[in-house]
């Protein structure tokens, strides 16, 4: 019943803190990008996905109608998908039900952010989600959910705030390579540690910045992608997850919501053993304790060991599992769905040796993007092959 | 501005809009859920507070809250899980531009294309005579009428006098909004499509009551997101 | 990215064209007013909370013991069936010290906050709260600490008629 | 089964009011940008012509929503506007009564895809009608800032 579906194209924007474009504009110059390597045109698209994340970011209610003609969804079937920070992963998922289900056989994802229209600061949104009677009264940030849950990692496992400064470091030593990087840099864990304390034990260096940005992929069905390109990529496992939204009764050191999200995308891929099987990653790091925490939930690590691998190597683009290639949320910038769609576009041209200065040096056949969000309990995974 | 467009350019009367807000506000009064409903006659719908002219205040529908569910299930397993099954035989949706501008205001256009969808999923060749009921937009009461013609209900500028004449009434020819519609039970913004999918599926399962249609085995839903789009959703359901 | 591709678009402001206004720019500003429905289970909590107490709600089907309390057990999806009065003291689960307000600008004074596991409901069952009475160095994972309520008369039932909660001898 | 306990008595249900004070600082965009510069510089509207499809729109668009291509011919408007639509409102967007009724028009432009919707300044407001021809009132050059409000109002001709 289920038709295979597969990536034919990757369009991105650049990333930086404030863009002149609007987010109708910065969509269409990431669709347009997916479109003309892809070798279509807009006739040849049947639907339409998007995603974006709070409305509240630039002040646009619906944003996803507003939008919709940036992303050639004029006349066509459109849905906005939106999952907070797991948006960007979520949105090919949504147009891989478009294509997996046999309604149509091209699909058009595109996943676009414009943060910067929101002052003082963009941060400012998030205070939105958090419970508006017993939690926003206490003067809450976005920040201290995090920094609770790196607390509680860490002393859950004994880990120093300096083994996982190492995933900033590499990060941003990774977006150095990204032409569309906003905040690539070579920096060392002294850096990380001496950077301002903001919500400790987060420190300014621990986190990834506010951006503008756009990225877009195109889904076709088995039958269409092998008409339009030699080099499809496959499109094999999904899988989705919310935990509870009573985010102080959670256990904060162990992300349960990825680890079901990440089983639900590997049974459907046939992944047995991901820690062999998955040849490079794309977690989702807007802060450097999460690369590890989400590598923990997506079984690439054991519990509490990610910190070791990173600092043995094994996640530098020519260690044993890639992790975050691209430069990730922490190098390339955070517009928060966009984000998680630049991850798609990395490891898309990963599988098809085409990243050029950032290709892994391991023969990459399959690989995996993954986002979180929402009130920090959706998990979205997907697994892709070449 | 777009009843004014949609009346000028298909010469439909005035008073047929607020024909469509007694009818649905009539129909409501049988709905358990029907809280706007009301006994009324257009004189008093056309003579009730402008809300922007043309459109009265009786003609805008008004928020309400309320929480709407459906399970839906394989072929496979609902065979097993009773005999009330309500099928989906056919979905489509569309989009015009967001740009209010660009539009053509007189026509429903993402209707005409989310119907087209629908109906070709559910093999609907003859519209105007396939359903035994309808649930369909009725935000403001023009958009009863725009929405009608869009999904070949009606033919072009005709939707007006057919309300008129009763053929969309609780026992006409075609029942459109028997629950009472958005006008006559209240909206849910972004739940709206669902309450009217909720109403035809009460109806092919033969549980509405006062309100049942007779012998009703297919309906026509159609929802609009509402204001400022041109975004609507059409699914064709049988039993 | 593909190599193909040799350039990106996008048009970046630098911080110092927003200041020389170099593009026009549009200042919005609303504020919108909300009033939210506490709801059953909330609307009893705060009703305690009033009162200087910390009531729960217990599932029997996994006789969880559930705060904040709600009407329905979101893990065994059934309504919950008893109220529990629980205790005003707990362990720190987590703690941060926060550098920044709501609005990501900095604050002389630094918050302190913490997930406080409440003793009597079940284990894990934590609430975000203040810390204070409190060294930033001394806070620790697992310290003992106790609700510092404002006074009766000044409590309006809300989340802050806990003032913060402060360290206590274990 | 349903939950079954319920307040019944209304002191016990609680609200909690509260607000979210936003600001927003919008750019213009691409094509918005040279819109507003257009409109402040030279009190004219700016138009894009796709090259493809032919089609001018207004205000400016960086691309064609249609032929999916960017757009670079941007030229002040010449053909005369004239109203589409219209309405009149007796309230505020609060839904509070307001002593003038305004009337809004959406208003387009022979052979133009788009328009401006507007306020519509009539001496004789029943006069005003579907194809009325209709010009802009402008502020002053030096008062002008970029924004929509620059116009003041459309009257007829």
């Amino acid at each position: 019943m289920r038709r295979r579906v597969a990536i034919v194209g990757a369009g991105i924007t650049l990333f930086r803190r404030r863009m002149l474009e609007t987010p109708k504009e910065l969509s269409f110059e990431a669709s347009k990008m997916a479109l003309d390597t892809a070798g279509l045109t807009l006739k040849d698209i049947q639907s339409v996905v998007s995603g974006s994340a709070p409305d509240a970011f630039d002040g646009v209610h619906m944003k996803g109608e507003y939008y919709l003609d940036g992303m050639g969804a004029i006349g066509k079937p459109h849905e906005r998908v939106y999952v907070g920070g797991g948006t960007g992963v979520f949105t090919p998922i949504g147009g891989w039900w478009n294509v997996a289900s046999g309604l149509y056989d091209t699909c058009l994802c595109v996943a676009e952010e414009k943060m910067s229209p929101l002052h003082p600061h963009p941060q400012y949104a998030f205070w939105s989600i958090f419970d508006q009677i017993l939690e926003r009264p206490l003067g809450t940030t976005l920040l201290w959910i995090f920094s609770l849950e790196m607390r509680r990692y860490m002393h859950k496992y004994g880990i120093k705030e300096e083994e996982i400064a190492e995933v900033a470091v590499k990060n941003k030593g990774n977006a150095v390579d990204h032409p569309c990087a906003q905040l690539g840099a070579k920096i060392t864990v002294e850096d990380v540690m001496r950077s301002e304390p903001i919500c400790e034990p987060v420190k300014r260096l621990d986190v990834s910045p506010p951006s503008d940005g756009a990225a877009a992929v195109i889904l076709a069905s088995e039958k269409v992608a092998k008409k339009l390109t030699d080099q499809p990529v496959w499109l094999d496992g999904v899988g989705w997850t919310l935990d509870s939204t009573h985010w102080t009764n959670r256990d904060l050191a162990y992300p349960e919501y990825v680890e079901k999200a990440a089983k639900m995308a590997y049974k459907m891929a046939g992944i047995k053993n991901p820690r062999k099987e998955i040849d490079v990653a794309e977690p989702y790091d807007p802060f450097d304790y999460k690369e590890l925490h989400h590598l923990e939930g997506l079984q690439l690590a054991g519990k509490g060991e990610a910190p070791k691998m990173t600092i043995d190597g094994v996640t530098q683009r020519d260690g044993d599992l890639p992790v975050c290639p691209s430069g990730g949320l922490l190098g390339v910038g955070n517009p928060i769905a966009a984000a998680g769609m630049m991850k798609i576009c990395e490891i898309f041209w990963q599988l098809r040796g085409e990243a050029g200065k950032r290709q892994v040096k391991k023969d990459a056949r399959t690989g995996l993007a993954q986002a979180w969000g929402d009130l920090m309990q959706v998990g979205t995974v997907t697994v892709m092959r070449s | 501005m777009e009843m004014a467009r949609y009346l000028k350019e298909t010469g439909t009367k005035r008073e047929y809009c607020a024909q469509v807000a007694v009818k649905n506000k009539k129909n409501a009064l049988s709905n358990s859920r029907g809280v706007h409903g009301a006994n009324i006659d257009k004189g008093i719908v056309m003579h009730s507070q402008v809300a922007a002219s043309p459109l009265t205040e009786l003609e805008s529908s008004k928020g309400i809250d309320a929480s709407i569910v459906f399970v839906l299930t394989s072929a496979q397993k609902a065979r097993k899980l009773g005999d009330h099954t309500v099928w989906i035989r056919g979905i489509g949706w569309s989009s015009d531009t967001p740009v209010v501008e660009d539009r053509d205001l007189a026509r429903a256009e993402y209707v005409e294309q989310a119907a087209g969808r629908a109906y070709k999923m559910a093999n609907v060749k003859s519209p105007a005579s396939y359903f035994d009921l309808a649930e369909v937009d009725d935000t403001y009461s023009y958009k009863e009428l725009q929405s009608l013609e869009a999904l070949k209900l009606a033919s072009k500028g005709k939707a007006g006098k057919m309300v008129d004449t009763g053929t969309f009434d609780i026992d006409g020819r075609l029942p459109v909004n028997a629950s009472g519609g958005s006008l006559g039970v209240g909206h849910l913004l972004e739940a709206t499509g669902l309450h009217r999918t909720l109403e035809a599926v009460i109806q092919l399962r033969g549980q509405a009551g006062r309100l049942q249609v007779p012998r009703a085995k297919r309906a026509l839903v159609q929802s609009w997101r509402g204001l400022p789009t041109a975004t609507g959703a059409v699914a064709v359901l049988g039993n | 990215m593909s190599q193909k591709i040799t350039s990106y678009q996008g048009r970046e402001i630098t911080p110092d064209e927003v200041k020389e206004g170099k593009y026009l720019d549009i200042v919005y500003k609303f504020e919108p007013k909300y009033s939210w429905a506490a709801g059953v289970a909330i609307s009893r909590f705060l009703t305690e909370l009033k009162d200087g107490k910390i009531i729960a709600r217990k599932c029997y089907k996994c006789e969880r013991i559930l705060v904040p309390p709600r009407m329905y057990c979101e893990q065994c999806f059934r309504p919950t069936d008893e109220w529990v009065q629980i205790k005003d003291t707990g362990t720190v689960n987590t703690f941060s010290i926060s550098h920044v307000g709501t609005d990501a600008r900095r604050l002389k004074t630094p918050i302190l906050v913490a997930v406080v596991d409440i003793d009597g409901a079940s284990p894990g069952m934590g609430i975000l709260h203040n810390l204070g009475e409190v060294e930033p160095s001394k806070i620790s994972v697992g310290m003992r600490v106790q609700a510092v309520w404002k006074r009766p008369e000044e409590r309006q039932g809300a989340i802050t008629d806990i003032r913060y909660f402060k360290p206590v001898e274990s | 089964m349903p939950i079954l306990e319920k307040i019944t008595q209304p002191s016990l249900a609680r609200h909690w009011t509260d607000s979210i004070p936003l600001e927003y600082h919008y750019t213009g965009g691409v094509a918005g940008e040279e819109f507003r510069r257009g409109l402040k510089e030279n009190g004219r509207f700016l138009s894009s012509k796709c090259a493809q499809c032919k089609t001018t729109y207004v205000p400016t668009r960086m691309f064609c929503p249609s032929c999916f291509i960017e757009i670079k011919d941007n030229s002040p408007l010449e053909t005369q506007g004239y109203v589409y639509s219209h309405t009149t409102v007796n309230r505020n967007r609060a839904g509070e009564p307001i002593n003038e009724p305004l009337t809004i028009a959406l208003i387009k432009f022979e052979g133009v895809k788009g328009g401006i919707v507007h306020r519509l300044q009539a001496d004789e407001p029943a006069s005003v009608s579907f194809g009325t021809k209709v010009v802009p009132i402008l502020k002053d050059r030096r008062e002008r800032t970029g924004a929509l409000t620059d116009i003041i109002a459309f009257k007829p001709q």
